[in-house]
Formats: C-alpha cells, structure tokens, sequence
C-alpha cells in the first residue's frame, strides 16, 4: 500500500515534468502547425547557457534565470527568422525536417562549447525530500510540477482570451487568410517561437536541477512527444494531463509488471499506451479531430 | 480613394499574369471587377492588399495608390492597417475556431475594445443567424454560414476598403440576394468602398456602381453598371443571354457548340 | 588500385630514420554520440605516440607510424575502417569499447589481425582469439567488489542480500552475467535486479520495490549520470527509513568525479567503486610525464580518467612492439600481425609505469591487465581503499 | 511522371510514351552508368568501397521509406527498428538455424514486412505526426524486444556468418560490393515501377487526398498497408545485407538518430520521387564522409576548444540540412528535374 | 464492359417506365446535435437526371456522402439495384458504379492528369506488389489497355492539352474537369455531381452543361471502345445552385430544407412551389 502511493507520487511529479516540456511543443503546434522536433535539443542547449551565466560567469540565481530565458527567447526569435521564416507555406515534411536540421545544430553547438557533457546545474531548490503519507519526494519535482501547473494555466488563458493567442490558432489554421485580415503572420511566429524558447529554457533548467545536464535532457524531449500524442497535439489540458497520466504508466506499470515481463519494461510501456491509445482514440484524448468534408 | 495605374503583375519573375491593368475606386463606391476563370481578378485584389509578396508575386510596373499614397511596395501588414482588407475566395475560414473567435480575427489591429464589442453586434445583426452559431465550431458550418463569417471577419476590421472575392461562389440564390443585399447596406451605412470580385454578373451588377470587365489579365471593358448591365457583350457571354434578352437553354448550349465546332 | 590516405584521416609524418616505421591503427568515436569519451582517449593515446616516437626515439629507433581513424560510434563506419587497418597492412589496432570491437572483431579474427580494446565485455575475449582487452571488464568489476565486500564490509551473518542496478546495454548486464555466476559460490544472494536506461531522469520505482526486498548492499553498473540519479533516489528514500545500514558498490563506468559533481559530495558520502586505473597526482612512475604532456598539448582533459587508461594504451602499445621486434626471429623485419601477436602480445610482461594494474598473459585469458582498485568517497573524495585486486579469470561459456 | 524528353521527341505509342528510357541517348547513358558503377572495385581504395556499400545498403532502406513516406505518406520515423528486424532475422536465421543465406535474406525482409503491418494497423486512424509517433514507439518497442530475447544475444549483440550464394561467400570487401550492388538496382528498379503502375498511383492518391481516394475505390487500409510492407520489407532486406555485410548486429546499430536521418535523406533527395532517396543517401552519406574528413586534421589544432571537432560533425550536419531545405524545401530531386527541364527545352529557355 | 446486348437493353428502358436504380429510404443522419438529414427518402431512376437543390446546409452533400458510403446514417437504407448498400465501404460503393466529383476540388494534387485518371481505373486492374514491380508482362500490357479508355475520356474532355500536367498547378475549371474525367474512368453506373459549376462563369457553365448531356446520352460509335462513354450512365445526380442550370437540366427535383425534403417534382412544378420559393429561391430567381 505504501509502495502504491509512492509510485502514485512519483508518477505524478515525473509526468508534470514532462508536461512542462510538452507545453513548449503544443505551444508552436497551435501557433503554426510546426511540429518542433528539436525540443529536446532546446531544452539542452538551453540548460547549458543556464549553467554557463550561473556556473561560469558565476551570475546569482536571481540573475541568471532571466538572462537565460532571455537568452533562449532570443535565439527562438533567430531561429524563426533564419531557419523557419523562409519556409513559410512549403510542404509540412519539409518544415519537419528541418526542426532535425536545427536539432543536430544545437547538438553540435553543445558539444562544441560544453565538452564535458555532463555537468551540475547549481543548487537552487533545498535538497530535503519531502514526505506525504509514507511516499517521498524530492523537492525539485515538486517545484517542477507546481511550476509546470502555473504554466499551463497562464497558457492556456493567453490561448483562450488573448487576442494574440486567438490569432495565434487561426494561424495554425490558414496563414493565408491571416495575412488577409492584415495581421503580421512573421510577427506571430516570432513571438511564438520566442515563447517556445523561453518555455525550453524554463524546462530546462528545473530539468537539469533534478538530474544534472546531460544528454538525457534530448530523451526527455522525446518521451514529452508521446506525451503531447496522448493528450492532443493541440491541447494545453492534453499535455497537462498526459504527462501524469503517462507518468503514473511507468510508475504503476514498471512497479508491479515488471516482475511478469522483463526487466526494463517501464521504459517501453508509455510507448504501449500511446499505440493503445491513438487506436482508440486517433487524436488523443483531447485534440481536435480533423475537420473530414468532402 | 483607390487607383491602379496600368500595374503589370508576374509570378515567381517569369509567370506574367497581369499586363497593365488600370482601375480606381471611389470613396465609398461598390466596384466590381468582372472577368472569366483566370483572367487575373483575384491577382489583382492580391496586388492591391500585398499578399502577392506572400505567393512570390511582384508588382513589375505601374504603381497603386491609396489616397494619393503609394502601397504597390508595402507590405500586408502595412496595407491591413490601413484599412484595406480582401476575403479571399473560396470561404477560408479558420476551421478550429468558434465563429466569434473568427469574427474577433478580423478586429485584430483595432484598439478600441468597446467599439469592437459593438461591432460584433453590428455583424450579428446583420448576419442574424450568425448570432445563434457564434460558439459553433467554424468548420462544420455549412457553406453559406462559413461565407457569412468570411464578411463578417472583414467587416469587423472596420475597413475603409473591402475587398470581397466571388462571394455568392456556391451559396444557395435565397442567401446570394442576402449577402448582396448585406453587402450594400453595409456599404451605405458605413460608407466603406467595395472591391467586388464576382462571377454572378448579373447579381454584381445589380448593387454595383461601376464594372471592370477583365480578360487575359488585361481590362477589356469598363462603365456604369447600367451601361454594361445593356451591354451586348456582357449580356451574351457574361449573363448569357442571347440578342433577344432571352436566356438560351443549356440544353440547347450543346448543339450551338457543336456546329461551332465543326464549322 | 587503392591510395592509403583517402579515409580522410592523418598519419604522423614518418621522420628521417632509415628504420622502417611501424604501422598501427587506432580508432575512436571522435564524433558521434560516444565523442565524450572518444576524444580525451584519442587525445591521450595520441600524445603517448608522440612522446615516445619524439622524445624516446621511437620504439627501438622504429618510428610508430598511426593510422588514426574517427569511427563515430557507428557500425558501418568501424567496418570500412577495420578493412582499411587490414588493407594497409597495419601490424595491431585498438578500440575505445566493446561496441565497436564486436563489429569489427569478426573481420579482425579472420585477417587473424591482433588488437585490443580499451573497455571490454567478456564476449570480446571469449572465447580467445586474436582480441584481447587492456583492462578487466565489467563482470570483473562486479566480482572484485563483490569479494571486497565479503572480506571488509559484510559483518552481518548468513548471505547478504544484494540488488543490482544495470544500465540497459553490455555495460550493465557485463555486471549481472558475472553475478549470475558467481554470487552463489562467493555466499551472495541477488534478491533484485532492475534496469535503467542511460537517460533516465526517476528510479524510485524500481528503488521502491527493491527497498521491498531490504538489501544489505546494492550494485550500480552503469554510467555516471544515472547513477548519481540513483544515489540520490536511494537517500530520498532513505529519508523515510527503508535502506537503513545498505552498502553502494560502483562499476567501474561510473566511478569518476562526475558522479561526485552530478549527486553533490553529501549524497555520495561513503559509496564504493573499484577503478581500473590510477588517479591524477598519485605517486607513480609514468604519473610526471603524462602530467607535462596533458598540460602542454591538452589542458582540458587534465583531470579526465580517461585520458590515463589512454595513455597508458599508448605506451603499451609501444611495449607490445618492442616485444615482439625483441623476440621475433629476425627481428623487425620479420614483423606481421601473426608475429606481433605471438611475439608481442603473448610474450607480455609490464607494469604500465603503475598507471594501471600490471600486464602479464596468462594462456587462453586474453585480458592484459586484471587488476583494479576498491574507492570509496570520504569527505567528498574519492580514495582509494585497496590495492590492486586481480580478478579471476570467469569462464561464460560463451562460443 | 513525365520522364525528359529533348525538344522535338514524339511517340506514336502508348507503351512508348510509359516507357522510362525513351531515346537512344537515355540507353547510352544507363548503360555507361552501370558500367561505372560496376567496374567501381577496380579504381575504389577499400575504404571507399566500403563507404559505397554503406551508401548501397542506405539507398535501398531509403527507397522503402520513400514508397512509404515518400509516396503513401505515412510518415515513419521508426525505420531504422525494422531494418533491425531484417538484421537480426538475417543473423539468427544464418548462425542459430544454419540456413542458406538466400532463404535468410527475403524471409529478413517478409518478417520486418510483417511486423511493419502490424504497426501500420495503426495507420488507419493516426494520421501524421501521430502517425510519426507511433512509429517512434514501434522502434522503441521492437529494441526492447530484441534486447531481451536470448536468441538475439540480448544487448551483447550478435555476430554474423558471411553470406555465400551456390558456394561463393560474399567476404571481401569487392564481392559484397556486388552483392548489394546487384540488389540496389534490382530495387530501384522494381520501385521505380511500383510506382508508375497501379499500386504507386494508389499510394499518391492516399497520400494527397486520402477522402478522395476511397471514395474513388481504393482501399484505404489495404494500401496503407501494403505501403507498411513493402516499405519494411525493403527495410528489412536492407538490414539483412547490413548483418551479412558488417558480421554483427547489435541494438546500438539501429538508433532513432537513424530513423530520424532515414527521413531526413528522403525530404533532401526529394520525397515521393524514384531519385530522391538515391540522391538523399548519397549527399548524406557523403556529408558524414566529409566531416570526417575536415575533423580529423582540425582535431590535431590545439587552438580551437576540444569540443570542436565532437561538435563539427552534428554542426555542419544540422547546418547543411537546413540550408538544403532553406534553398531547396523540395528536395535535390526537384532542382534535378528543373535542371532536366532547362536542358530539354534548351536552347528556347522561356 | 457493357455488351450490345445489354445496350439495346438500355435503350428499350429509356422508351418505358423508368425504373429505380438507387432507392434512398428514409435517411437519417446527425452529427452530436446537428441533424443534417431527417427521414429523407428519395429514388434515383434509370435515364434521368435529377437535381437536388436546398439551401447551403441543408443537407444534399451529406445525401452524397451516404450513398456512398462516406457518412454512416444513423436510421435508413439505401438500395442500389435492389442490394443493400447502407453502410458500406466508401470505396465498395465506388466499386459497384457510384463515382462522383466533389464540391470543393478533390483532386490527387501529386500526379498529372492522366495518373488522376488511372488511378480510379484501379478498380479494374489486376496488378499486384510482384507484377507492378516487375512491369514487364501482363503490368505492361493492362497499362496500355487502361490508357486507351482514359484516353477516351480526357479526349471527349477536351482536356488534352494538360495530359502530363500536374493538377496542382491548373486553373479553376480545368480541375473541374480532371474531376469529371476521373469520375467517368471508374464506369459509373450512377454519376453524382455536387456542384460542378461552382464558380464558373456562363460559357464554362455551358462547357460543362453541354458535357453532362453528353455523358447521359452516350457517344455511341465515336468512342466505341469506352463503355462509359459509348453507352452513357444510367442517370445522374446533380447539385447545383444556379437556378438555369437545373431548371435546364434536370429531369425531376427533389428540395432538401433543413435536413428534410420539401418537394419533389419536374422543373415546372419545383418553379412555382411556394414552400421553395421562401425557403430557397427567393424571389429575384422567379423574375
Ligand atoms: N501563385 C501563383 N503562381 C503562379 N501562377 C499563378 C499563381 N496564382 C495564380 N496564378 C496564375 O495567374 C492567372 C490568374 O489567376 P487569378 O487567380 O488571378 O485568376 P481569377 O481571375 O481570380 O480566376 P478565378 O475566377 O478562377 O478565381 C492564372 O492563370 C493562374 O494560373
Ligand atoms: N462531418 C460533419 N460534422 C458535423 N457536421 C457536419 C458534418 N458534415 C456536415 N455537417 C453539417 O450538416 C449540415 C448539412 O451539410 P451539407 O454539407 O450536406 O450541406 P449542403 O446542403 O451540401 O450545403 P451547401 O450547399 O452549402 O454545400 C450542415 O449543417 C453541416 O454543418
Ligand atoms: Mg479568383
Ligand atoms: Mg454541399
């Protein structure tokens, strides 16, 4: 009973970290329709100059938050201008694949100014574990779950209401017709890319304060994509509830199937679900469906 | 006050679609703009809003001029402030959205909060049965219903020239006469000019002031709506209509071609 | 016809000795996922060569001539390379790790081409042919723990219970497959074995169910990220009671001060590893010359473990020639693979300047060095406990 | 499909106007072509032969996805877990069972086939990126899979026997160049009629209009996964001559990063056109070749940061796929055919 | 296909009672809330055209889209030649002689003219992954044989000039006519129309119109290898919202409103109905 509630918490903590990393993926989805592959690799590239403004340039905490996410936001405005810009209306396979062209980019950037490849991100969360209820947690997936739900609320209401986030979607719809009402659609995928990096670079660093930056940050990334397929590709609530949900898979499934099957199996079983999931339910659990007229 | 001077539109540099077309739209005036599949109409409306630099167009000669300004090399954005906004053809509305959602697109530049929320009014009263659809997702709407949120979307811009192009394609007669109808009372009561694309003559010239009739990207005929409403050659080809004033069969349409072919 | 420098690669410019030079090929994963690893070893192992074809004179005034090639950690780039080694007629090559031997043994074992890698499984040397390892392998990491902590650490009575955390490739599994053949005879129980992946972010599941089970001592078998994931996993859990009194034993993959950096000093406090090679700064022969080179050519690598085990595969490789041009009849002109192997390799006998356990061949056990090192972390650094163990040579059976 | 024809070229009938070579010049220079290409052992170093197999096996792995990207438009981004399957089907069938390679190499590409249907069960309802997805998880589930099975040497890997056809066996680095050589033609061949014929139209109506298409009679299902198994049945047969070519398989071999690049080749050849995935493989094949090249001689620049080198490669990678797509969002192919075009209406260039 | 036997068949049909061919019977049809189709029941007879018309949302493309088989209704049945056809395959349907063209473009964007219309001749060919591949032998020589009745077709179109042109690329009307002529190379038995002349201006109108008649009375000895155009189909359905066109065309209409059908009748009768009138014509269109 007591392992059940562990696995219960830890679940849920690990999936909201997921989810604040798909929330950066859903993000660019619902503004342009661009499935932004090189998440993890933000998120990585992110997490270094994070180290590199705290750690090496030795700015406070305080300090080198903002500079980072300033940082990141900067270089998802460079990378709409330069990379995304000029492909604007070309075939939806081409724009895929060039967020890989950007995702091997920010690799070798990493690798070229980061060698060492792992390292710690500075201590800025206490490291007691907490308890409840006989589970325990660590401190660091606590504030990135709360920090993961904060998000979600303040993007999704900018979504919903804001006249920006309004445009944003109808862009994801019909960039043509944007431009025919006269609203800057260079100006909305600027900003939304801006978003996104800030949104990787918060991910990051809360990412990388719980187990070190590594590549492993990449793999998250990946693990994020079945996250946003099972909550809807368009769907803040999805990704929110996804994570967790598929947090709790890995959790409850590797707790008590890994004894029946081999060792290992909590690794693939989020993959499981996701085949399991989308045959039900093609769009996940709460994307939109497509429009089907003819 | 909008004045086309003999513009000469190509495509990607090489594809050359509009060969020096000349057009003005008065203040306040419906325009409409007349012309076979092809002939450069929504090209023209392109130009005129900047989206041309969007699909690879240009503007290679000649010069547009709004109010005495010149905009041929401005770009959308510029040209929306303005107050210039075009629907485009063939219904785009933004699928995943409500209708209102859609409708609030269309104010997108406007600061003026209160004013915006009288002119979604304005729009449900026109469109009355926009108003019971408004939390209708846009894209199971029917097509008339989707073409009403396409007008509305440029109405709620506050234009000071719409552009609107082929809007009655593949509505239902009852909503064609209600959407023109809509469109006129939206053009008097607010005094916005209208740049009317359309392939139902008769119905354009009904509402208009004044046609352009366009062939091969070039203007081969303009005048009064009247003057070109007793035109014969607007009446034969465009309204088809024979010499008589009577409508041939298009029963009949199929013999006459024939031996036009043969012969 | 082929021409030798086409692979893209550089080859040290033979000097003007009249002795011919001697060819060997070297390749490392300098780019491509394993590049943090490949790179300070290409470095280390380079600068070995040089030194001593520049300050030594070559081996027996025979220059080393290399051919040093960037397998990118990739199949099919490690078989053009191999078949490169074996047309350009070099006399031994090496890898970095066992991955890439396993591509590239079968076509070495069938030019009868003598090489070793630097890390190894058992598979590579198993059963033995013309492959051999520099150092002990992961299953004889997990063995010379395991009978450190029989002797020094386990006080309780009966079996001890112990638990394994593997990462999910030969790494990990090198670890269980000498525990699955060794735990009963040595008097240990393996109550728990899970596994991990090398980017795992959360093991409190698989931590959870193993507290379950309330080992006396737990093994890490993987590498230095997840495991100061798992460290930490285990004192938050520790935090609620569960794991009272539980020893952490390493492998030797994940035992560097990474894992002190990645965990933080507090959390690694008195975990053990073993280790197959010196520290910087310890007192031993070759220590003062691989320091000078470090900080003259490779400033940034001062301080990477695997730069040592680099260099010390450079001087090794040096020793290896000079054996078999020593023992050779005829000497260096009678040199081939097949001579190098038999003369060279077999007829080994060297202490590697104390940079790491002692080398000696011993028949049908293709491992040069066998020996490691038992640490463990003491007010945040890691010191050694032990000295060299030498681990007994496990037969897997394999064929 | 509209092949080039020079100005002036006339057919008089149907089977002349399908035909892909139409003039005696298209003969002459397929023939020179595969003359070039065949007597390649004689003036390649091994190194570079070596890199020609590679290029061979990456070109018929390619040309399956194209049929099944490229063309159906169901996008896979778990390409490199079927030519997995196909590898170690191969391995397993010639070391553990001892059977004749020439019954291991098509029952590799039927078995990846297979298990490619099986997951393109979930192509009729995921579309797209989900799609995409789910492909990613069938890589990920058929690694474990592998990785747990004793018959596959779990995650030491496996080594491979040679392959050998009526008692010739395939070792050096010459032979094999044949072997794959001979059946990279034979795939693009064969795919370059699928494509033109009933089936490959069947493909591109799904792709472009999936609605349409089954209101106009085809079989949704059927084709998509019949796209699944040829796609994975070329995948496979791609690993099985992977397995024979190398020696050894193992899991590591068969990364995301593979399946990723496999897509990456096709969108830069040029998706949905027969010399897309051949020109795709080529350049990215060669673009690896040619960072390796350029790093080796920097890493020995003590100057530049140590990480240099480790980061050059990805780097330019990144680098060159994005300018590629920046200039060209079409794919080589599509400059080629322009290229074709200028030359077919040359010298009237209007 | 159709044997000269089968033709004087035809032709004594056309001389007495027509008979149904398809027979929709009290269709239903909703989606969440929306009912797009309320017990709808209509009969499609040999040798003739009929015009559905109603206003936008009313209801006709969803007619459409169930009989054949794209939308599932929730109550009905749907008859073609006497065998249930209610819920089929979308794609069965089109097998059994039930093709049409789309309101909105619907082309294969990918492939040139010729390959849109190949692609729906799929259903007569034999080819399989081996034969395709292999090409040489009977791939080759089906292809040639399905290329001389789409060639039919595109001729009787008029549509040479954009034999190897790829779709995406052409105008408005062309497209429409790659549509009709993908629709005839699947040998309908029942051709549906929805909207052909959308967007056209008269003479394209006429173009089309003159097309349609065409289609329904057969070609006769010009064509005489191409069933479908030899023969003609044995009716068509038209939805069209220019008022002329269908008064023109059509042999009888049945008026959809609001998911329900108000009237049915020949031209003269729909004209003057009143119920139409207000709901969809309007009174400009009975000046
Ligand atoms: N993006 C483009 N690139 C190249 N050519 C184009 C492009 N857009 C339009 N054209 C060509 O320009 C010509 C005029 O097109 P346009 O759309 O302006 O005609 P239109 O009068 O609006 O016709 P319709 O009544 O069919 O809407 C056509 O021949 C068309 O093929
Ligand atoms: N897939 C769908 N999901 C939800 N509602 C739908 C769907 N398809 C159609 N509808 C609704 O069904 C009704 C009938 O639509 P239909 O397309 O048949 O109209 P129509 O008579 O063809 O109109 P038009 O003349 O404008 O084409 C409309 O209200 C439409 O919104
Ligand atoms: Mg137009
Ligand atoms: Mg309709």
């Amino acid at each position: 009973m007591a392992d059940l509630m562990q696995f219960v918490l830890t679940g849920i903590t690990v999936g909201l970290v997921y989810s604040l990393i798909a929330l950066g993926f859903t993000f660019i989805w619902k503004s342009s329709s661009v499935a932004n592959l090189a998440l993890g690799q933000m998120v990585l590239l992110f997490s270094w100059i994070a180290y590199g403004t705290m750690e090496q340039a030795g700015l406070p905490f305080w300090a080198g938050l903002p500079v980072t996410i300033a940082a990141a936001a900067g270089l998802g405005w460079v990378l709409e201008r330069v990379v995304l810009r000029p492909l604007i209306g070309q075939p939806i396979l081409s724009l895929i694949t060039v967020t890989l062209g950007v995702a091997f980019l920010f690799e070798g950037l990493v690798a070229m100014f980061w060698p060492i490849s792992t390292a710690a991100m500075p201590d800025f969360i206490p490291d007691e574990p907490v308890q409840i209820l006989g589970a325990v947690v660590s401190q660091e997936y606590l504030w990135a779950a709360g920090i993961a739900l904060v998000l979600f609320i303040l993007v999704s209401i900018f979504f919903r209401y804001h006249k920006m986030g309004v445009a944003m979607r109808a862009t994801a719809d019909d960039q043509m017709a944007v431009w025919a009402c006269g609203i800057p659609v260079t100006k909305i995928f600027s900003v939304s890319w801006m978003f996104a990096g800030a949104l990787a670079a918060i991910g990051g660093v809360l990412m990388s304060s719980i187990g070190g930056i590594t590549h492993g940050l990449v793999e998250t990334g990946l693990k994020s994509f079945s996250v946003v397929i099972l909550g809807g590709l368009d769907s803040f609530l999805g990704a929110i509830v996804a994570g967790p949900i598929i947090g709790l898979a890995e959790n409850l499934g590797g707790g008590y199937l890994t004894e029946l099957t081999w060792s290992g199996v909590k690794d693939v079983i989020p993959f499981i679900i996701i085949v399991i999931v989308l045959f039900i339910k093609p769009y996940g659990l709460f994307g939109q469906e497509r429009i089907e007229r003819i | 006050m909008l004045k086309l001077n003999n513009i000469e539109v190509a495509y990607l540099n090489v594809i050359r679609v509009l060969h020096g077309v000349s057009l003005s739209v008065p203040d306040g005036q419906i325009v409409t703009l007349l012309g076979a599949n092809g002939a450069g109409k929504t090209t023209t409306l392109k130009a005129i809003s900047g989206l041309l630099h969007v699909e690879e167009g240009d503007v290679t000669d000649g010069n547009i001029e709004w109010n005495g300004e010149r905009i041929d090399r401005k770009n959308a954005e510029y040209i929306g402030r303005l107050g210039i906004v075009q629907a485009l053809e063939g219904r785009r509305v933004f699928e995943h959205l409500t209708a209102e959602e859609n409708l609030l697109v269309g104010a997108f530049h406007r600061k003026d909060r209160k004013e915006v929320k009288n002119d979604l009014e304005m729009v449900y009263n026109y469109f009355s049965r926009l108003r019971n659809l408004r939390n209708n997702t846009a894209g199971y709407l029917s097509g008339g219903e989707q073409q009403m949120v396409v007008i509305g979307r440029a109405m709620m811009a506050r234009p000071k020239l719409m552009m609107l192009d082929e809007p009655s394609l593949g509505l239902a007669p009852l909503m064609v006469d209600e959407i023109y109808s809509i469109i006129r009372r939206f053009n008097e009561e607010q005094q916005t000019s209208v740049l009317l694309v359309e392939q139902n003559v008769r119905i354009a010239l009904s509402i208009a002031h004044y046609g352009y009739v366009m062939e091969n990207g070039r203007v081969v005929l303009d005048g009064t709506a009247d003057f070109l409403k007793n035109n014969e050659d607007v009446k034969e080809f465009y309204m088809g209509l024979s010499a008589v004033g009577k409508r041939k069969s298009y029963r009949d349409v199929k013999h006459y071609k024939r031996r036009k072919r043969w012969l | 016809a082929g021409c030798d420098d086409n692979g893209g690669g550089q080859t040290t410019a033979p000097t003007s000795t009249v002795k011919q030079p001697l060819k060997i090929g070297i390749m490392y994963p300098q780019t491509g996922v394993a590049a943090a690893k490949g790179q300070p070893m290409a470095a280390g192992v380079l600068d070995a060569i040089k030194y001593i074809n520049e300050e030594k004179g070559g081996v027996l005034g025979h220059q080393i001539e290399v051919i040093s090639r960037d397998n990118g950690y990739d199949a099919a780039k490690a078989t053009t390379i191999i078949n490169e080694f074996i047309s350009s007629k070099a006399l031994l090559f090496t890898t970095q790790a066992s991955a890439m031997m396993s591509v590239v043994m079968g076509i070495a074992n069938e030019a009868s081409l003598p090489g070793f890698t630097v890390f190894s499984a058992p598979s590579i040397t198993q059963p033995a042919k013309h492959i051999y390892a520099q150092m002990p392998d992961y299953g004889d990491g997990w063995a010379i723990f395991a009978d450190y902590y029989m002797k020094n650490v386990w006080k309780g009575t009966g079996k001890p219970k112990m638990a394994l955390m593997l990462l999910n490739n030969s790494t990990g599994y090198g670890a269980k497959d000498a525990a699955d053949k060794l735990a009963a005879t040595m008097g240990i129980e393996i109550v728990a074995v899970e596994e991990h992946t090398s980017t795992t972010a959360n093991e409190i599941e698989a931590l959870t169910r193993i507290a379950a089970k309330n080992p006396d001592v737990i093994f890490i078998s993987s590498t230095p990220q997840p495991t100061s994931i798992i460290v930490k996993g285990i004192r938050d859990i520790q935090a609620t009671g569960k794991f009272a009194g539980l020893t952490i034993g390493c492998g030797h993959a994940s035992y560097t001060s990474q894992l002190v950096d990645l965990a933080g000093a507090a959390k690694v406090e008195g975990v053990y590893g073993v280790f197959p090679t010196v520290s910087w700064g310890e007192n031993v022969a070759g220590m003062a010359k691989m320091t000078e080179y470090v900080n003259k050519y490779h400033p940034d690598f001062k301080n990477n473990m695997d730069y040592i085990t680099a260099w010390a595969e450079g001087l090794l490789i040096a020793k290896i020639l000079e054996t078999a041009i020593q023992n050779t009849p005829g000497g260096a002109a009678n040199l081939t693979p097949a001579n190098v192997e038999k003369y060279g390799f077999q007829m080994l006998n060297y202490d590697v300047e104390g940079l790491h356990g002692p080398v000696k061949y011993t028949p049908g056990d293709n491992r040069l060095s066998k020996g490691m090192r038992v640490f463990q972390v003491k007010s945040g650094v890691i010191t050694a406990i032990s000295n060299w163990i030498n681990a007994a040579y496990i037969d897997y059976g394999l064929k | 499909m509209s092949g080039g024809l020079p100005c002036g070229t006339r057919n008089f009938s149907y089977a002349a106007d399908m035909a892909i070579f139409r003039t005696k010049t298209h003969w002459a220079l397929l023939i020179i072509g595969l003359i070039v290409l065949f007597t390649a052992p004689l003036y390649l170093s091994v190194y570079w032969l070596g890199v020609v197999n590679l290029i061979g096996i990456t070109i018929i792995a390619a040309t399956g996805l194209n049929l099944l990207t490229g063309y159906c438009g169901q996008l896979s981004v778990g390409h490199a877990g079927f030519i997995a399957v196909g590898a170690f089907t191969s391995a397993v069938l010639t070391s553990r069972l001892e059977l004749p390679f020439l019954v291991a190499l098509p029952a590799a590409g039927l078995l990846a086939g297979g298990i490619g249907i099986i997951f393109g069960v979930a192509s009729l309802r995921v579309k797209g990126f989900y799609l995409a997805i789910s492909t990613i998880a069938a890589q990920i589930i058929i690694i474990w899979v592998i990785n747990h099975l004793s018959i596959t040497g779990g995650f030491l890997g496996m080594s491979v026997p040679r392959a050998e056809i009526f008692g010739i066996t395939f070792r050096s680095p010459q032979s094999l160049f044949f072997l794959i050589m001979i059946a990279v033609v034979i795939v693009i061949f064969f795919a370059k009629n699928l494509a033109r014929t009933r089936i490959g139209r069947a493909f591109v109506a799904v792709r472009d209009n999936d609605l349409a298409a089954e209101v106009m009679g085809i079989n949704l299902f059927r084709y998509k996964l019949i796209a699944f198994f040829i796609g994975c049945f070329l995948a496979g047969i791609a690993g099985s001559l992977t397995a024979h070519w190398i020696g050894f398989v193992s899991t590591e071999h068969f990364s995301i990063t593979d399946s990723i690049l496999y897509v990456g080749m096709i969108i830069i050849g040029g998706a949905g056109t027969t010399l897309g995935p051949i020109l795709g493989a080529v350049a990215i094949r060669l673009l690896q070749q040619g960072v390796t090249y350029i790093s080796t001689p920097l890493a020995g620049i003590d100057w530049l940061p140590p990480g240099f080198t480790a980061g050059l490669a990805p780097f330019t990678f990144g680098l060159v796929i994005v300018l590629f797509l920046v200039l060209e969002p079409r794919g080589l192919a599509h400059r080629w055919n322009l290229f074709k075009a200028s030359y077919r209406l040359w010298p009237f260039s209007y | 296909m159709t044997g000269p036997a089968e033709q004087t068949a035809v032709e004594t049909e056309k001389a007495i009672e027509k008979p149904v061919i398809v027979s929709l019977k009290n269709l239903t049809l909703s989606f969440g809330g929306i009912t797009a189709l309320k017990d709808v029941s209509v009969d499609i007879r040999a040798n003739e055209i009929l015009a559905i018309i109603g206003p936008n949302g009313a209801g006709k493309t969803c007619l459409l889209n169930c009989l054949n088989g794209f939308y599932k209704p929730q109550k009905g049945q749907i008859l073609f030649e006497g065998k249930n056809i209610t819920r089929i395959r979308p794609d069965r349907a089109a097998q059994m002689g039930l093709a049409r063209t789309f309101q909105n473009i619907e082309l294969f964007s990918g492939l040139t003219t010729l390959e849109n219309a190949m692609a729906a001749r799929h259903v007569f060919m034999k080819q399989n992954l081996l034969t395709g591949g292999i090409y040489f032998g009977p791939a080759h020589v089906e292809e040639i044989r399905h290329r001389r009745i789409v060639e039919d077709i595109i001729d009787f179109l008029e549509i040479e000039a954009v034999r190897h042109h790829v779709v995406a690329t052409l105008p408005y009307g062309m497209r429409k006519r790659i549509e009709l002529a993908r629709a005839l190379a699947l040998e309908p038995k029942v051709l549906l129309l929805d909207e052909p002349m959308a967007g056209m201006n008269t003479e394209e109108k006429e173009d089309i119109a003159r097309f349609i008649v065409d289609i329904f009375e057969g070609q006769g000895e010009t064509y005489p290898d191409t069933p479908v155009l030899r023969d003609g189909v044995r009716a068509i359905v038209l939805i069209e919202h220019d008022m002329g066109v269908v008064m023109d065309l059509a042999d009888r209409i049945v008026v959809l409103d609001f998911g329900r059908k108000i009237a049915e009748g020949t031209p003269e009768e729909i004209r003057n109905n009143p119920q139409v009138i207000s709901a969809y014509l309007g009174e400009s269109a009975t000046r």
